[in-house]
C-alpha cells in the first residue's frame, strides 16, 4: 500500500505539470492550470495523511534498479519512516495552502498558469526529495527545488534585480551542491553504494565497517555534505542568496524560501544523522549557530518587511542546524515543522500586507515604480532601496484595516518568539535549548555552552525584531496616510490559508512530535564515549512534550521525572539523567525570560516609544552600522567587485558591465573576466597562435627555398656542383 | 548485410540526388529525407534485436577478402557501444536534413549529397571491425566535411574548413603510422613471423592480449599508443589540439556543426575506446595507473579539457562559439572517465558521450533557430526574448539545464558516473574538474540571463516565436535527454555487457 | 704515358668544362664547356679501353657514340640559342631569367 | 641466361621497331595531308602507340611468359619489368597526343615533327627501361633528353618555351655529361659495360683493395647526379619547376609522368643491378645517401610549392614531392619497396596525368594558369571541377581516392624496414602538401565568382577522357589485380 501511495503523491503535482508543459509546446493554454495543480497538490496531502497508519510500525525501504552496472547498482526507493510522514504533511500542506493562496494573489499575472505549473514541478521535487531512500535520489530532488527556485524567483525576469537575484541563488546553492556531490563521491569510492538504508546501505556499512582510523575522511565527507545545506539552507557564508531570492512572488518566498526547500538541508543533514563524527558534528553545531545569531542581529534593522522575514528565516534555519549539530534530532526536525508552518504564515502575511498596497500602488506610482525597480538594480539588491509597499515605514495601524491579517500574523509571531507553553514555536525551541544545554552537561564541553549561549541570545533578538516588526506594521498611527486610505483586508482565497496556518501554530496539531514512541532518533555510531547519552534530552521532553502540551505547566516536571525513569533504564546511568533533567529545566526557565524581555524591549522602543531606536542606534553607532551593513558581507564583495570592475573597464572592454553583486556573482566576476578572458586570450594568441605560428613558419621557409629559384640556370648548376660535393664530403666524413 | 545496407543505403541515397534535376530543390530534400530515415529505422530494429545479454559483436558482415595483398577484409559488426552511436547518428541524420530544409540558399544539391555521403562515413567508421576499414571510413567523412563547412559556411569559412582539414589529417598520418606499425607486427610471435598479417580488430585484440606476441610488448604498446590517441585527440578534441573547434563551429551551417559535436567529436572518443582501450590494455595503463606523471596524464588532460573548456566558455560572447568550448568542456568528462578505467567511469564516459551528442545537438540547432531570426549571435545584443518567445526559451532552458548536468535530465548521469568513477583513481584532480560542474552552470546561467532575462532589447519587439518545423527537430532530443536522464538503464542496457568485457581485458593485463 | 696521365688530363678537362659553364656570360661559351665534358668522359673511355681491357674496345665504341651524342647534342643546343636570341635579343644566359620562383 | 644473337633479336625488338615505323610514317603523312586542321596525323601517333601497345603484350605473353631475355649481346633485357613500364609509357604517350589534339597552344605546322618527337621519345624511355649496358643506358638517356628539350621548346614565337628549352638542355647536357664522366669511371674500374656484371666485378676489386671506395662514391655520385636530374630530385631537381611551367602542357605532363618514371625504370636497374652487392654498399652506403635525398626532395618539393600561383608551377613542385615519396621505396632494398613504386607509379600516372588535363581544359577555356582563373569552376563546370578534386585530393592522399592506397603500401614497406623517421618525414609532408592542392579545391569550390558567369560546356569526348583519369584514381585502390601485377614485375630485379 505504501509505495504505491507515495507513487500517486509523486504523480500528482508532476502530472500537473507536464499538462502545462506539452500544451506550451503546442503551443496552447490550458485555462484552468490553477485549479488543476491545486487539486493535484489536494490529493497528494490527502494521500500523506493516508501514509500516516502506513508508517509504523517500522521503517521500511522499498526500492527498484534505477542504474546499473556490470557490479554497481544505483538503485532508486522510497523511504518511509516517522520523520519521511511528517515531512510529506508538511510539504503538502503549506504548499496546498500556498496554492490556494496564490489564486488571489497572483491573479492578475500575465503568466498565471505558468506559476501554477512551476509550483507543481517544485512540489514534485520537493516530495521525491523527502522520500528518496539514497543520497542520488536526495540529490536530484535538491537539484530540481534548485531549478525551480530559479524559475521562480526568476518569475518576474524583466526585472533586472530578479534576474541577477535567481542567477545568483542558483549559483550559490550549486556551489555548495559541488561539496556535497564530493562528498558522495567519498562515500561511494569507500562503500560502493549510495543506498543509505537496508543491510547494505551506507549506514550499516559505515557502522560495521568503519574503524576510528576512518574518523577523518568520514568526518571530511559529512562536512563536505553538509556544504549543501550550507548552500540550500542559505547558512553562513552562503546565506546572501536567500534575502535576494524575496525578488520572486511572495506566496514562492512562503512556500520555498521559508516552509520547504530552504528546509531540506536539515532535512538532509538530519537523514545524514548517523553518520556525523564529533567534529562534523561540532562543526555543524557552530555554522548553525553563527548563522542564527548574525542573522538576528540583521534582522532587526532591515525595514523592508520581506527581508526581516528573510533573515529571521536564515536565521531560525541555523538553529535547527545547531540542534542537529549538538545531537538533538527531534529537536531539530520539530523545529522545522513548526517554523515551516509559522513562518509561511508570516510570509502569507506579509503578502497579503504587500498585496493591499500594492494594489493602490499600481494605480498611484506604476510608471515612476517601474522607473526606479529599473534605475538602479544594485543598489535596491543591496536592500538600501526598499520597494514602498514592502517598506515597514510607510505601514502602521494596520490592525484595524485587516482584522484577520493581523490576528493571523500575530500569533505566528507569538509562537516563533517563543511565548511559552500554547504556541508550538516555544516546544520546538525549548527542545533545541535543552538539547544543546544537556550535551554540554554530559560531555561538559566548552563548545556547547558557547553554543547555549549563542542560541540563548538569538532566541531573544528574534522576539525582539518579530514584535519590532508587528509594532510598526499594524500598531501606532499610519505613518503614511495616503497608502493606508487604499489598504484593504485581502480576498477569501488568501485569508483562509492564513486562518488555516494560524491554527497550525499550536502545539495541539504537532502532538506527533511529542509522542516519544513515534520519531525515534537513529544511533550514531561514530561518536566517543557517551554516545547514546546524547538521546536523553530527546526523548525525555518528547515524553514532556505529550504532557505538557495537553495539560499545564505544573505536571510537566512531574511528567518529565517519569520520562526520566523511562530513559533511566533505557541507558541506565544516573548522572547523565539528573544533568539531562536539570539542563531542561534551565532551559526553559532561561528562553522564557530572554523571549520576554526581547518582546519587553520592543514594546518600549516600538510602541511605547519610551526609547527612540534612532538614540540608540546613534549611541552604538559602529555596531549599528555593522547590522544595517549586514556585516559587510555584501559591501566587502562589491569591494572586491569595484576594483575588478574598474580592472574590466580597462581590460576586457568587450563585457558589458552587467549588474553583479553578492560572493557567487563576485567570483562569477573574477572567473568570468580575470580567469576566462585570460584563459579565452591564451586560448587564441597561444594556443591557436601556435599552431598559426607552424603554418607562418612553414610558409616561409616555402618562400626562401623559392628564392634559390632565381631563374639563372648558372645558379642551378651551381646548385648541383654543391650538391654533389657535399653529398660526396658527407659519406667520407660518415 | 543488414549494416551494410544501413551504412550504404546513405550513399546509395547521394547518387540518386545527384541524378535528380537540380530545379526540382523541394525533391531533393524529400528523397534526402527518404534516405536519411531508412537508417534510422534500421538503427532503430537494432537497437530493438540487440541482444543486450552478451558483449560480444552481433550483425555480423563479413570478414570478406577485399585487398588481398594485404589481407585487409571487408568486415563489419556493433556491440553495445557502437550499437549506441549508430542510433545517435542515425537519429541526427533526418533532424539535420530537417533543420537545413530552409535555411540552404545555394546548392542545395550538392549540400544533400555530401551530406548522405558523411553520412555513410560516420556510420561505416561505427561498424567497421577491420583496422583499415575503420580507418577509411575514419577518413571519409572528412571531405564532405569540409565542403560543408567550406561551401555553406560563414564569413570565416574557407580558414575555418581547411584548418579542421589540415589538423585532422595531421592526427591521423600519426594514426596512419600506428596502424602500420600495428599491421606489420601482426604475425611475429616471440620474435618470428608466423602467418598471415591481419587488419581484423577482433583479431588484434585477442593477439595483443597474448603472452609473448608482438603485439602485448608494453614499449610496443605504449607508442602505437600514443600515435592512434594523437590521431583521436584532434577529433575529441583534447587539449591543445582543439582549436579548429571553435572555428569550424562557428563556421559552419547549423545542421553540420550539429554533426560536428553530435558526431565527429564521438568518433575520437569511440576510437579511444574501440582501438586504445581495447586493443593496447598495457599502453592505456602507463597513462592512467596514477603513478608520477605519465601515470596521471590522460585523466590531466581529462581535467584540463573540463576546466578550460569552461573557462573558455566563459569568456566567449559569440553565442556559438560558447556552445562550441563547452562541448570541449563535456569531453573533458568523457576522458577523464575513461582514464579511471573502472565500471562507473567507461559506462559514465559512454553515456556521455551519447548524451551529450543529443545534448550539443539540441543547442546547436537553438543557436540556429535564434541566428536565422536575429542574423547574430552576440550574446550581448540580445536581452529580454523570454517575453518574446517563451516556448524557445523554454526549451533552451531545457537544453541549458541538461548541458549544465542538472540531475532528471541526461546530461547529469554521464557527468557523474565519471566523476565517481574517476575519483576511484584521481581523487585530487576529480575534486579539481568539479570547478567544471560550476563554472558550466555560471556561463549557462549568465547566458540565459543575458539572452532571454531582464528587459526585452527593442531592436527585437518583433522577433517571430520557433517554429513547427523547428520544434519538430528538437522534440525528439529532448524527449530522448528526459528520458535518459530518468531511465538511464535504457542505454546502459546495450553496452553493460561490453564495458564489463572491456573491463576484463583491461584488468587481464 | 701511363694511364694516369690520361686519366689527369681528363679530370682536368672535366673541371675546365665545369668552370667554363657555371662562369661563361656567354651560352656558346657555355656550349663549348659541355663539349669539354663530353669529351673527357670520352678521352676516358678511351684510355680505360686502352689500358684496362685491351682485347675489348667497347669502351672505344663508347667514345665514338659519345661523340656523335656530343654532336647532335650540339646541334639542338645551336638551334635553341638561336630561339632564344630571336626571343630575348641576347644569348647572355643570365638574362634569360623569366621563369624563377 | 645465353644473350640473343642481334637477328634473333629483332623479333623481340618489334616494339620498339614499330615506334620507330609510326614515328616516320607520321612525317610522311604529314607531308602527304595539306589540310592543316587535318587531326589525321595525331590519329596516325595514336595508332602507332595502340600497335607498339600489342605488340608488347603478345611478346609478353607469347614467349616465355616474360621470363627475362637478354637481346643484342646484353644490351638491353626484356622482362616483366620493362614489359610493365612499357605499358605505362605507352598510356602516357597516349594520353599525351590525346591532350595535344585539345590543346590550342600547339602550332598547327609542326604537328608532324611533334607526333613524331613523341614517338621517338617513347623508344628512348623503351631503351632506358630495359638497357642493362652503360653504353645503351647512355644512348637511351640521350635520346631521351634531346627529343624532350626540343619538345619543351616547342613552342614558337613564345619566350617561355624557348627559355624553358635553354635552361632543359644546358642543364641537362651539364648533367647527363656529369653521369657520363661517372659511367666511365666505372667502366674503367669494372672493365666490362655489362650491368649485371659490373656488381659482382666491383664487390671483388673492393674486397681485393684495388678499388678505393672514395672513387667508387664519386662514381655512383655522377651517376646519381644524371639519373636525379631526370627524376628531379634535389639538388638535381631545379630545371623541373621553370622547364614545366614554360613547356606546353602537354609535354609538361608526359614530362612529370613519363620521363619521371623511365628514370625510376632505370633508376632501379642500375642501382639494384649494378651496386646491389652488398660488399659494395659496405663501402658505399647509397641507400642512405638516397634515404636523405628523398627526404629532402620531398620537403623541398612540398614548401616551395606552398607559395605557387601558376598552377603548372605547382604541379612541378608536386611532382618533385612525388618524386621524393617514390626514391623512399628505392632505398629499402626490398621487393615491397620496389613494388611500391611500382604501384604507385601507376596510380601517380591517372592521377597527375588526369590534373593536368584539367589544366589544358582551363587553359583553353578561361586562358589562365594561374589558381585564380579556377575560381568559381564549381559553378561554370562542375564536373571537370569535381574531376580536379579527385586528382587533387588523390595526390594528397587521402582515402578512398588511389593516392592514398599508392603512399599505404609505400609507407608500409618504408616502416617495415624500420626507415621510422622517413616515414614520418613523407606523412608531414603529405600534410603540408594537402595545404596546396586545397588552395586550389578552395578556388574551385569555395571562393563563387562575384560575377555570376555562364556555364562552360565541354565535348563529351572531354568527358569520356576525363572519366579515363578519373575512374581509376577512384578504383585502382580497390582492386587486387595492381598488386599483384606490381608485385610481380619486381620478381626479376635482384634483391641482396
Amino acid at each position: 500500500m505504501v509505495v504505491p501511495l507515495i507513487s500517486f503523491i509523486l504523480l500528482c503535482p508532476l502530472a500537473a505539470f507536464a499538462v502545462f508543459g506539452i500544451l506550451g509546446l503546442a503551443n496552447k493554454r490550458f485555462p484552468r492550470q490553477d485549479y488543476l495543480s491545486t487539486a493535484a497538490m489536494l490529493i497528494a496531502l490527502a494521500c500523506s495523511f493516508l501514509l500516516l497508519r502506513e508508517v509504523v510500525p517500522s521503517p521500511e525501504a522499498h526500492t527498484v534498479d534505477w542504474l546499473s552496472l556490470g557490479n554497481v547498482t544505483f538503485s532508486m526507493g522510497f523511504y518511509l519512516d516517522s520523520v519521511t510522514v511528517i515531512m510529506l504533511i508538511v510539504v503538502t500542506l503549506v504548499s496546498s495552502l500556498v496554492h490556494i493562496f496564490s489564486m488571489g494573489y497572483m491573479h492578475d499575472d500575465p503568466r498565471y498558469p505558468r506559476f501554477f505549473a512551476y509550483l507543481s514541478l517544485f512540489s514534485f521535487s520537493m516530495l521525491f526529495l523527502v522520500v528518496s531512500d539514497n543520497l542520488l535520489g536526495i540529490y536530484i530532488g535538491w537539484e530540481l527545488v534548485g531549478l525551480c527556485s530559479y524559475l521562480l524567483i526568476g518569475f518576474w525576469f524583466e526585472k533586472d534585480s530578479a534576474a541577477n537575484a535567481c542567477k545568483k541563488a542558483f549559483l550559490t546553492t550549486r556551489v555548495g551542491d559541488v561539496g556535497m556531490f564530493i562528498g558522495m563521491m567519498m562515500l561511494f569510492t569507500k562503500f560502493q553504494t549510495l543506498s543509505l538504508y537496508g543491510e547494505d546501505g551506507i549506514f550499516t556499512l559505515a557502522a560495521s565497517q568503519l574503524t576510528t582510523g576512518d574518523m577523518v575522511w568520514l568526518s571530511i565527507a559529512g562536512v563536505l555534505i553538509f556544504c549543501g545545506a550550507i548552500g540550500k539552507s542559505a547558512q553562513m557564508p552562503l546565506h546572501t542568496w536567500l534575502p535576494d531570492a524575496m525578488e520572486g512572488p511572495t506566496p514562492v518566498s512562503a512556500l520555498i524560501h521559508a516552509a520547504t526547500m530552504v528546509a531540506a538541508g536539515v532535512y538532509l543533514t538530519a537523514r545524514m544523522f548517523p553518520i556525523l563524527t564529533e567534529t562534523s558534528s561540532l562543526v555543524i553545531a557552530y555554522v548553525g549557530g553563527i548563522t542564527a545569531l548574525v542573522a538576528a542581529t540583521i534582522a532587526i534593522v532591515r525595514f523592508d518587511i520581506k527581508r526581516v522575514l528573510a533573515y529571521s528565516t536564515i536565521s531560525q534555519l541555523g538553529y535547527m542546524m545547531l540542534a542537529i549539530g549538538a545531537g538533538s534530532y527531534v529537536a531539530g526536525l520539530f523545529h522545522l515543522t513548526t517554523h515551516a508552518f509559522f513562518k509561511a504564515l508570516l510570509f502569507l502575511g506579509s503578502g497579503s500586507v504587500i498585496h493591499a498596497f500594492h494594489a493602490m500602488h499600481a494605480h498611484a506610482h506604476d510608471d515612476e515604480k517601474h522607473d526606479h525597480e529599473h534605475a538602479d538594480d544594485e543598489e535596491y539588491i543591496l536592500g538600501s532601496e526598499i520597494p514602498p509597499d514592502q517598506d515597514m515605514r510607510n505601514m502602521g495601524g494596520l490592525r484595524h484595516k485587516m482584522p484577520i491579517t493581523f490576528i493571523t500574523m500575530l500569533i505566528a509571531t507569538l509562537s516563533i518568539s517563543g511565548v511559552p507553553f500554547i504556541f508550538s514555536g516555544f516546544w520546538s525551541k525549548d527542545k533545541i535549548l535543552a538539547g544543546v544545554l544537556g550535551r554540554a552537561m554530559e560531555w561538559n564541553s566548552i563548545h556547547h555552552y558557547i553554543l547555549f549561549v549563542i542560541a540563548l541570545l538569538a532566541a531573544g533578538i528574534t522576539a525582539f525584531y518579530m514584535f519590532r516588526l508587528i509594532f510598526m506594521t499594524f500598531f501606532g498611527e499610519p505613518r503614511n496616510q495616503e497608502m493606508h486610505e487604499m489598504a484593504h483586508e485581502s480576498p477569501l482565497s488568501m485569508t483562509v490559508p492564513l486562518i488555516v496556518l494560524a491554527l497550525l501554530s499550536f502545539p495541539a496539531v504537532n502532538t506527533l512530535w511529542f509522542n516519544k514512541d513515534y520519531v525515534k532518533p537513529p544511533q550514531q555510531s561514530h561518536l566517543h564515549a557517551p554516545t547514546h547519552a546524547q538521546l536523553a534530552p530527546d526523548t525525555k521532553t518528547g515524553g514532556t512534550g505529550v504532557a505538557l502540551s495537553l495539560f499545564g505547566v505544573s505536571e510537566a516536571v512531574a511528567a518529565e521525572e517519569d520520562a526520566g525513569q523511562g530513559t533511566q533504564d533505557v541507558h541506565g546511568d544516573d548522572g547523565h539523567h539528573g544533568s539531562a533533567h536539570t539542563a531542561h529545566t534551565i532551559a526553559m526557565v532561561l528562553s522564557i525570560i530572554v523571549a520576554g524581555l526581547g518582546i519587553f524591549l520592543s514594546w518600549l522602543f516600538y510602541h511605547r516609544r519610551a526609547l527612540s531606536a534612532e538614540s540608540v542606534a546613534t549611541t552604538f553607532r559602529p555596531v549599528y552600522n555593522l547590522f544595517w551593513h549586514k556585516y559587510y558581507f555584501d559591501e566587502f564583495y562589491d569591494g572586491v567587485l569595484v576594483a575588478l570592475t574598474v580592472w574590466k573597464a580597462r581590460l576586457f572592454a568587450r563585457f558589458d558591465g552587467s549588474v553583479v553583486d553578492g560572493i557567487v556573482n563576485g567570483v562569477g566576476l573574477v572567473t568570468r573576466d580575470i580567469l576566462a578572458a585570460f584563459v579565452g586570450f591564451f586560448d587564441n594568441r597561444v594556443v591557436d597562435g601556435l599552431v598559426n605560428r607552424v603554418a607562418k613558419i612553414t610558409w616561409a621557409i616555402g618562400g626562401r627555398i623559392r628564392r634559390i629559384q632565381t631563374g639563372a640556370i648558372q645558379t642551378y648548376l651551381f646548385v648541383v656542383l654543391v650538391g654533389i660535393v657535399l653529398l660526396i664530403l658527407i659519406f667520407r666524413v660518415l | 548485410m543488414l549494416l551494410s545496407l544501413m551504412i550504404f543505403i546513405p550513399l546509395l541515397g547521394m547518387i540518386v540526388v545527384l541524378l535528380l534535376p537540380r530545379e526540382s530543390e523541394e525533391l531533393v530534400k524529400r528523397v534526402t529525407l527518404l534516405f536519411t530515415l531508412i537508417p534510422l529505422a534500421l538503427a532503430v530494429y537494432l537497437f530493438i534485436t540487440y541482444d543486450r545479454s552478451t558483449a560480444g559483436t552481433q550483425f555480423f558482415h563479413g570478414p570478406v577478402p577485399w585487398i588481398d595483398a594485404f589481407n585487409i577484409q571487408y568486415h563489419i559488426g556493433v556491440d553495445g557501444l557502437s550499437v549506441t552511436l549508430l542510433l545517435l547518428t542515425a537519429l541526427l541524420g533526418p533532424i539535420c536534413v530537417i533543420a537545413s530544409w530552409r535555411n540552404i540558399e545555394k546548392g542545395i544539391k550538392a549540400y544533400m549529397a555530401l551530406f548522405l555521403l558523411l553520412e555513410t562515413g560516420m556510420l561505416g567508421f561505427f561498424a567497421a571491425l577491420d583496422l583499415f576499414l575503420f580507418y577509411v571510413f575514419f577518413e571519409l567523412t572528412l571531405l564532405p566535411m569540409y565542403f560543408l563547412i567550406g561551401i555553406w559556411g560563414g564569413p570565416r569559412r574557407e580558414y575555418a574548413a581547411i584548418k579542421f582539414f589540415l589538423y585532422t589529417l595531421f592526427g591521423s598520418v600519426l594514426m596512419l603510422v600506428a596502424m602500420i606499425a600495428v599491421y606489420l607486427n601482426s604475425n611475429i610471435v616471440n620474435g618470428v613471423a608466423e602467418g598471415l598479417r591481419t587488419f581484423d580488430i577482433p583479431t588484434l585484440i585477442t593477439l595483443a592480449a597474448t603472452q609473448g606476441h608482438a603485439l602485448a610488448d608494453s614499449d610496443f604498446q605504449i607508442w602505437v599508443f600514443l600515435g592512434f590517441f594523437i590521431g583521436f585527440a584532434v577529433k575529441v578534441p583534447i587539449f591543445p589540439f582543439h582549436t579548429w573547434l571553435p572555428d569550424a563551429h562557428v563556421e559552419a551551417p547549423t545542421a553540420i556543426s550539429v554533426i560536428l559535436a553530435g558526431i565527429l567529436l564521438k568518433m575520437g572518443t569511440y576510437g579511444l575506446v574501440r582501438v586504445n582501450m581495447a586493443m593496447f590494455p598495457q599502453g592505456l595503463d602507463h597513462f592512467t595507473n596514477g603513478i608520477g606523471f605519465w601515470g596521471n596524464s590522460l585523466a590531466l588532460l581529462g581535467f584540463i579539457n573540463i576546466v578550460y573548456g569552461s573557462f573558455c566558455a566563459l569568456a566567449q560572447t559569440d553565442f556559438k562559439k560558447l556552445v562550441a568550448y563547452s562541448s570541449i568542456g563535456h569531453m573533458g568528462f568523457v576522458i577523464l572517465g575513461l582514464a579511471a578505467r573502472n565500471d562507473p567511469g567507461i559506462t559514465g564516459a559512454i553515456l556521455q558521450m551519447f548524451n551529450h551528442g543529443v545534448i550539443s545537438a539540441m543547442l546547436f540547432l537553438l543557436v540556429g533557430v535564434l541566428y536565422d531570426r536575429a542574423h547574430h549571435r552576440e550574446i550581448n545584443g540580445f536581452g529580454g526574448l523570454g517575453t518574446r518567445m517563451p516556448i524557445y526559451t523554454g526549451i533552451t532552458t531545457l537544453a541549458f539545464m541538461a548541458s549544465l548536468g542538472l540531475p532528471g535530465l541526461s546530461g547529469f548521469v554521464g557527468e557523474a558516473l565519471s566523476l565517481l568513477g574517476a575519483y576511484d583513481k584521481f581523487k585530487f584532480l576529480t575534486i579539481l574538474s568539479t570547478i567544471g560542474i560550476v563554472v558550466g552552470a555560471a556561463y549557462f546561467l549568465w547566458t540565459l540571463q543575458r539572452v532571454f532575462l531582464g528587459t526585452l532589447n527593442p531592436k527585437y519587439e518583433a522577433l517571430s516565436e520557433i517554429n513547427g518545423r523547428e520544434i519538430l527537430t528538437l522534440v525528439p532530443l529532448a524527449i530522448l535527454t528526459v528520458l535518459l536522464g530518468v531511465w538511464p538503464n535504457l542505454a546502459i542496457d546495450m553496452f553493460r555487457e561490453s564495458v564489463t568485457n572491456l573491463i576484463n581485458v583491461l584488468h587481464a593485463i | 704515358m701511363t694511364l694516369q696521365h690520361y686519366l689527369v688530363i681528363s679530370a682536368i678537362l672535366f673541371t675546365l668544362g665545369i668552370f667554363a659553364v657555371l662562369t661563361r656570360r656567354n651560352a656558346i661559351s657555355i656550349l663549348m664547356g659541355i663539349e669539354l665534358i663530353l669529351n673527357s668522359c670520352n678521352l676516358n673511355f678511351a684510355a680505360f679501353s686502352r689500358f684496362m681491357t685491351p682485347e675489348d674496345i667497347s669502351g672505344q665504341i663508347i667514345a665514338i657514340f659519345g661523340i656523335v651524342l656530343a654532336a647532335a647534342e650540339a646541334a639542338v643546343f645551336l638551334a635553341i640559342i638561336l630561339a632564344i636570341y630571336r626571343e630575348f635579343g641576347s644569348i647572355r644566359p643570365d638574362e634569360v631569367d623569366t621563369l624563377k620562383g | 641466361m645465353q644473350p640473343l644473337s642481334n637477328i634473333d633479336s629483332l623479333l623481340h625488338f618489334s616494339p620498339e621497331i614499330l615506334l620507330v615505323i609510326f614515328a616516320t610514317a607520321v612525317i610522311i603523312l604529314d607531308l602527304i595531308v595539306k589540310n592543316r586542321e587535318s587531326v589525321a596525323v595525331a590519329h596516325l601517333a595514336l595508332v602507332g602507340c595502340l600497335c607498339t601497345l600489342a605488340a608488347v603484350l603478345f611478346i609478353h605473353f607469347s614467349f616465355g611468359k616474360g621470363e627475362p631475355v637478354s637481346l643484342f649481346l646484353g644490351m638491353i633485357q626484356l622482362d616483366v619489368f620493362s614489359t610493365f613500364f612499357k605499358v605505362l609509357l605507352l598510356l602516357a604517350t597516349a594520353a599525351t597526343i590525346l591532350f595535344s589534339l585539345r590543346s590550342e597552344e600547339l602550332d598547327a605546322k609542326l604537328k608532324g615533327e611533334y607526333y613524331a618527337l613523341l614517338l621517338v621519345i617513347t623508344l628512348g624511355m623503351f631503351l632506358m627501361a630495359s638497357a642493362t649496358n652503360l653504353l645503351m643506358i647512355f644512348i637511351a638517356l640521350e635520346t631521351v633528353s634531346l627529343t624532350s628539350y626540343i619538345l619543351a621548346g616547342f613552342l614558337t614565337h613564345n619566350p617561355r618555351s624557348s627559355e624553358a628549352a635553354f635552361k632543359y638542355i644546358t642543364y641537362g647536357a651539364v648533367a647527363s655529361g656529369t653521369m657520363l664522366f661517372g659511367l666511365s669511371l666505372l667502366f674503367g674500374m669494372a672493365g666490362t659495360g655489362d650491368l649485371t656484371q659490373i656488381g659482382g666485378r666491383l664487390a671483388e676489386l673492393l674486397a681485393s683493395g684495388e678499388v678505393s671506395s672514395l672513387t667508387l662514391l664519386i662514381a655512383i655520385t655522377f651517376v646519381l647526379a644524371g639519373i636525379g636530374y631526370k627524376i628531379a630530385s634535389v639538388p638535381f631537381h631545379m630545371w623541373s619547376p621553370d622547364v614545366y611551367e614554360g613547356a606546353p602542357i602537354p609535354i609538361t605532363a608526359f614530362l612529370s609522368v613519363a620521363s619521371k618514371s623511365a628514370g625510376f625504370a632505370l633508376f632501379i636497374r642500375f642501382f639494384y643491378t649494378g651496386f646491389g652487392s652488398t660488399g659494395l654498399m659496405e663501402a658505399v652506403d647509397w641507400p642512405f645517401m638516397l634515404a636523405i635525398v628523398s627526404a629532402l626532395t620531398m620537403t623541398v618539393g612540398n614548401l616551395a610549392a606552398l607559395p605557387q600561383q601558376n598552377v603548372k608551377r605547382l604541379l612541378a613542385y608536386s611532382s618533385i614531392a612525388h618524386g621524393g615519396y617514390l626514391l623512399m621505396g628505392g632505398v629499402l632494398l626490398t621487393s615491397e619497396g620496389i613494388g611500391a613504386i611500382l604501384f604507385y607509379l601507376v596510380v601517380y600516372l591517372f592521377m597527375n596525368l588526369g590534373a593536368f588535363y584539367v589544366v589544358v581544359l582551363v587553359a583553353n577555356e578561361m586562358g589562365s594558369e594561374t589558381i585564380n582563373g579556377y575560381r568559381g569552376l564549381s559553378s561554370r563546370a562542375p564536373l571537370v571541377a569535381v574531376a580536379m578534386m579527385t586528382f587533387l585530393f588523390s595526390l594528397t592522399g587521402i582515402p578512398p581516392f588511389a593516392g592514398f592506397f599508392g603512399k599505404w603500401i609505400l609507407f608500409t614497406a618504408v616502416l617495415e624496414q624500420g626507415y621510422y623517421w622517413l616515414a614520418l618525414v613523407g606523412l608531414l609532408n603529405s600534410v603540408v602538401s594537402l595545404y596546396y592542392y586545397a588552395r586550389i579545391v578552395k578556388a574551385m569550390f569555395l571562393e563563387d565568382t562575384s560575377e555570376e558567369t555562364d556555364r562552360v560546356s565541354f565535348s563529351t569526348g572531354t568527358f569520356a577522357l576525363l572519366s579515363v583519369f578519373v575512374i581509376p584514381t577512384v578504383f585502382i585502390g580497390f582492386l587486387n589485380i595492381f598488386y599483384t601485377f606490381s608485385n610481380i614485375s619486381v620478381s626479376v630485379i635482384p634483391m641482396q
